[in-house]
């Protein structure tokens, strides 16, 4: 089952909870299981005038290992360039926490490609160009989310923060 | 490693094993150990406390000691029940609930994908199989109906005497998972013809379990070899643990009314206290219960988290969540109910054991607001209160 | 009841729990007592122990943990290798030896009866089969070989590596009843794709073994449910077994040599002074034997008296004799090595231990020649010495 | 299994042995198991003329249950008349030892045949009628014997006592 280390992050996550002033937010949710992970992110530049990725946070509904991969990928990503971020895999995150049983190597892959989408949003924001990789797993991303804020329309409308797939 | 500090609330998914069961059980491994098969006195002891044990089960079920055939558990006497009865012939039809243990499920379906027919019966939202659905499906060709007695998530019971008393008047053989309800509840045996019980969801060891066989049942084997158990299971009789089971099953009859008593104040007062936490839910049938399950589901909860939050606050409980599932799919039972797909993955089941204490309770009704308010503040998901 | 005082010689049957492994089980029973599949703590011990029980086995057979499939035994794991192979299809080719464990033979039996192909190889006189004969049995539609490492009765070992590289060259998959000779002779892993094995024959406790599957060996389930062992055998593990299992298996190979050593001694000291006595006879082989067994017949004795008489002097052994059998058959072994009936009804066998000493053999050689001389002369028949 | 009293009589038979003088011998066997058991009587007449069985002993080759049958049945027979001891049953001497398994009522009926072919035996000899039952009784029972005079040819070879059937 877990390792110490997902217990540990699922247990004392970081980096949890809404940003405020956030550059963008990526959305994600495996159709699947049923989890949900928001991942935010604050961009900005660094002094060689690269695009630094310097804060993250996320919010997530889901599973001890979807929770504990939030927290391991918002510490990856941080201080990485937009470039080395969206480098970063679901093995690099199931690696950092030790490994992850087969059936949660998905929860690894939400939380890579939280951050992806996070990036997406970003690039679209900021009307720059899309890497074709990129623009792909998006298409793909949001036709689940798609089907996944229908199974949860009766929390998001009660609550005041409306999932809507990627902004 | 000693858990014993800890608030142990997944009695369903299995038991301590009494003190006094496994006091009976230590001299079968040290000094006792003969093989009941040997002729010698080791032996002809061993083969004593096997007969014993039998004779201590039949009696408390009111049956004949040769209709008890011990197995490995509840998973191969539930196997034993369908795959025994559907492999006498090459083809036919059994009629089974949505609503079973894995052990009868995928048994049907392993028969179903071996050219059986199989009818799986709906349940209403509240777990419950209704006796004429299981009229309507019986055909010339039914070679049995095997509908659970009591459900191991939800706890609804069945109604199976109604169930029994129709499938004795169409002479199809009528088979009950007992396994949650053996020791808790009354059982009809004069209408059943099969009955899987574990013994280590009695306090009893693991690896474990009887099928009673009503005589005149046929069944061809499921482990073939030194024709153990009248031929009906070969294998090395597990002597201790059938010992066990045997003082398991003591204890439980013994103590039924008192332990069940106290299990019904915890269920009522768990029922009361967690529907006054927001977007909460009761799965299973709020009366027709066994008296040790209740099953919760909360709005925006992902039940395994729920569970491991519950853990850090060294409680023990579990979930029919997706999440926590081999295969990532929700509980089908919960599914069968209709519960949500979004409700069933915030299920909880809180199940009591005879050493559970009103603390325990307390423990876990004191954390649970605390956890569930510390996952929803995780989620994108806000939920009214 | 205590027997401990007893002289034991039926390690063959089954064999005293070794104390390591009684005490490595117990907390399994008290405190440590949770299911393997639960999330929360309780339920994570118990899937590092058996885990750890996994890999340990592994690590002493050289093979894979996740070829380790825990069974209820080797009844069930025997049953497993052939049922799960046979029932992939709705009919094949099986071969098998006629001095197989029932747990084999009444398996293929049963497909038999359900219209499967088996060929029964015949062996020589001191129960060996030959590999050519495999060779030659071999079809196109063969879907496996069976034939056990040592048997159990006259102890003798086949020729393992000789029949499992016949197997491999014709594709077609090996399985061995290593049941008695798991622990005392190297087994080939190499050319064996299953393997079964059982702890109460290994000072471990009843109700628990395994079966070692080949990566890559195709086997539908005999018990279907929670998908447990990787879905290849469902059911509650029975974890206090399977971690006594472990530990049983560690002292086993770690004493190896030093056990069979003594226990090659007491067989080589035995065979010399019982083939002394008038009448007598060895079966099985002399020397391609596993280390624990010897097997004897005495003219004019029949067993079941025999083993009666030695029990009245404390002395626990067991005879393949048709008065002792449940179906009045002489030992299907005896029978197949050639033994006539009148010298298979005077059998006895002789199985050491790990707690064996020179005074066990001491006390048999004693009371022996008294015993059968007293069972000489209730007799009518006069044997000359 | 076993019940103790089929252990006290195995452990410490009555009447075993060859009988010096006997009367007559009768010479049973059970073909499926082996077993096989000689049971020798001494028959006298009492004051009211009757035949009485006044001794009687066994020699046996079988399992616990055929000796301890053997012990149970020549405690049975002795002092019985002929017609009282050929009513004997093999249920009389099986429920007087507590009762047998049931694979193991054939060992009682060893027993009480090995009487009824004494008896029958006697009665040849003194050339009396013998009721039809028995004639029956002996003829199966001569068939069977003389197949494991066969199986068994090699100990009685050895031997000087000769197993031939009923004499
Ligand atoms: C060679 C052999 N195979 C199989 C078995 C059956 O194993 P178990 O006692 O675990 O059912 C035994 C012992 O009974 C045996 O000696
Ligand atoms: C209702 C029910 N049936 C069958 C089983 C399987 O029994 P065992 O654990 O003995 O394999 C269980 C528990 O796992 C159960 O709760
Ligand atoms: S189980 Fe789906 S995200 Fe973890
Ligand atoms: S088993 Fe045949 S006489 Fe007892």
């Amino acid at each position: 089952m877990y390792t110490e280390k997902v217990i540990d992050h699922f247990r004392e996550p970081h980096n949890r909870g809404k940003m405020e002033n956030y550059s963008a937010v990526g959305k994600v949710g495996n159709i699947v299981c049923g989890d949900v992970m928001w991942l935010y992110i604050k961009v900005d530049k660094n002094d060689a005038g690269q695009d630094i990725i310097t804060d993250i946070s996320w919010e997530t509904f889901g599973c001890t290992a979807a929770i504990a991969t939030s927290s391991m990928v918002s510490d990856i990503g941080k201080g990485k360039t937009i470039e080395e971020a969206i480098a970063v895999t679901n093995q690099d995150v199931a690696s950092e926490l030790g490994g992850l049983p087969p059936i949660k190597m998905h929860c690894s892959a939400l939380a890579a490609d939280a951050l992806n989408e996070a990036i997406y949003a970003y690039l679209i924001q900021e009307k720059r160009s899309i890497p074709e990789a990129l623009q792909k797993r998006h298409d793909h991303i949001a036709k689940e989310m798609a089907q996944l804020e229908e199974r949860y329309a009766a929390f998001t409308e009660k609550g005041n923060s409306k999932p809507r797939g990627c902004e | 490693m000693a858990m014993n500090k800890n608030v142990y609330l997944d009695n369903s998914a299995t038991t301590p094993v009494a003190p006094e069961v496994l006091e009976a059980m230590i001299p079968f491994f040290q000094s006792r150990y003969g093989n009941a098969s040997s002729l010698h006195s080791e032996g002809r002891d061993a083969r004593r406390a096997v007969e014993e044990s039998r004779a201590l089960i039949a009696e408390h079920l009111k049956v004949h000691p040769s209709e008890i055939v011990f197995t490995s558990g509840a998973t191969e006497a539930d196997n034993l029940a369908l795959l025994g009865t559907a492999l006498r012939s090459t083809g036919g039809h059994l009629i089974t609930s949505r609503i079973e243990h894995d052990a009868v499920r995928h048994s049907a379906d392993w028969l179903a994908s071996r050219g059986y027919d199989v009818t799986l019966l709906e349940v209403d939202e509240f777990g419950r199989v209704s006796a004429d659905d299981v009229r309507e499906a019986i055909r010339p060709d039914t070679m049995l109906v095997s509908v659970m007695a009591g459900n191991n998530e939800v706890g609804t019971i069945q109604p199976i005497r109604a169930i029994g008393e129709i499938c004795r008047e169409r002479s199809v053989p009528f088979h009950t998972d007992a396994v949650q309800a053996y020791g808790k509840i009354e059982l009809p045996m004069d209408v059943i013809d099969m009955l899987s019980v574990s013994a280590h969801k009695l306090h009893g060891p693991k690896g474990v379990g009887f099928l009673y066989v009503r005589k005149g049942t046929k069944l061809t084997p499921l482990l073939h070899g030194g024709g153990h158990e009248h031929g009906r299971r070969s294998g090395t009789e597990n002597v201790p643990g059938i010992v066990g089971l045997g003082v398991a099953t003591q204890i439980a009859f013994e103590e039924r009314d008192r332990v069940t008593q106290r299990m019904e104040g915890f269920r009522e007062y768990l029922i009361q206290e967690v529907l006054k936490l927001p977007a909460t839910r009761l799965n299973g049938h709020p009366t027709e219960s066994l008296p040790h399950i209740a099953n919760f589901s909360f709005e925006a909860i992902e039940g395994e988290s729920l569970i491991m939050k519950l853990d850090e606050h060294h409680i023990a409980t579990s979930t029919g969540s997706a999440c926590s599932s081999p295969n990532l799919e929700p509980s089908h039972v919960l599914v069968a109910l209709g519960v949500p797909l979004s409700m069933a993955h915030g299920s909880l089941r809180v199940s009591t054991g005879r050493q559970t204490m009103q603390d325990d309770i307390d423990a876990l009704l004191k954390a649970l607001p605390i956890v569930v308010q510390e996952l929803r503040d995780m989620s994108p998901f806000k939920v009214g209160g």
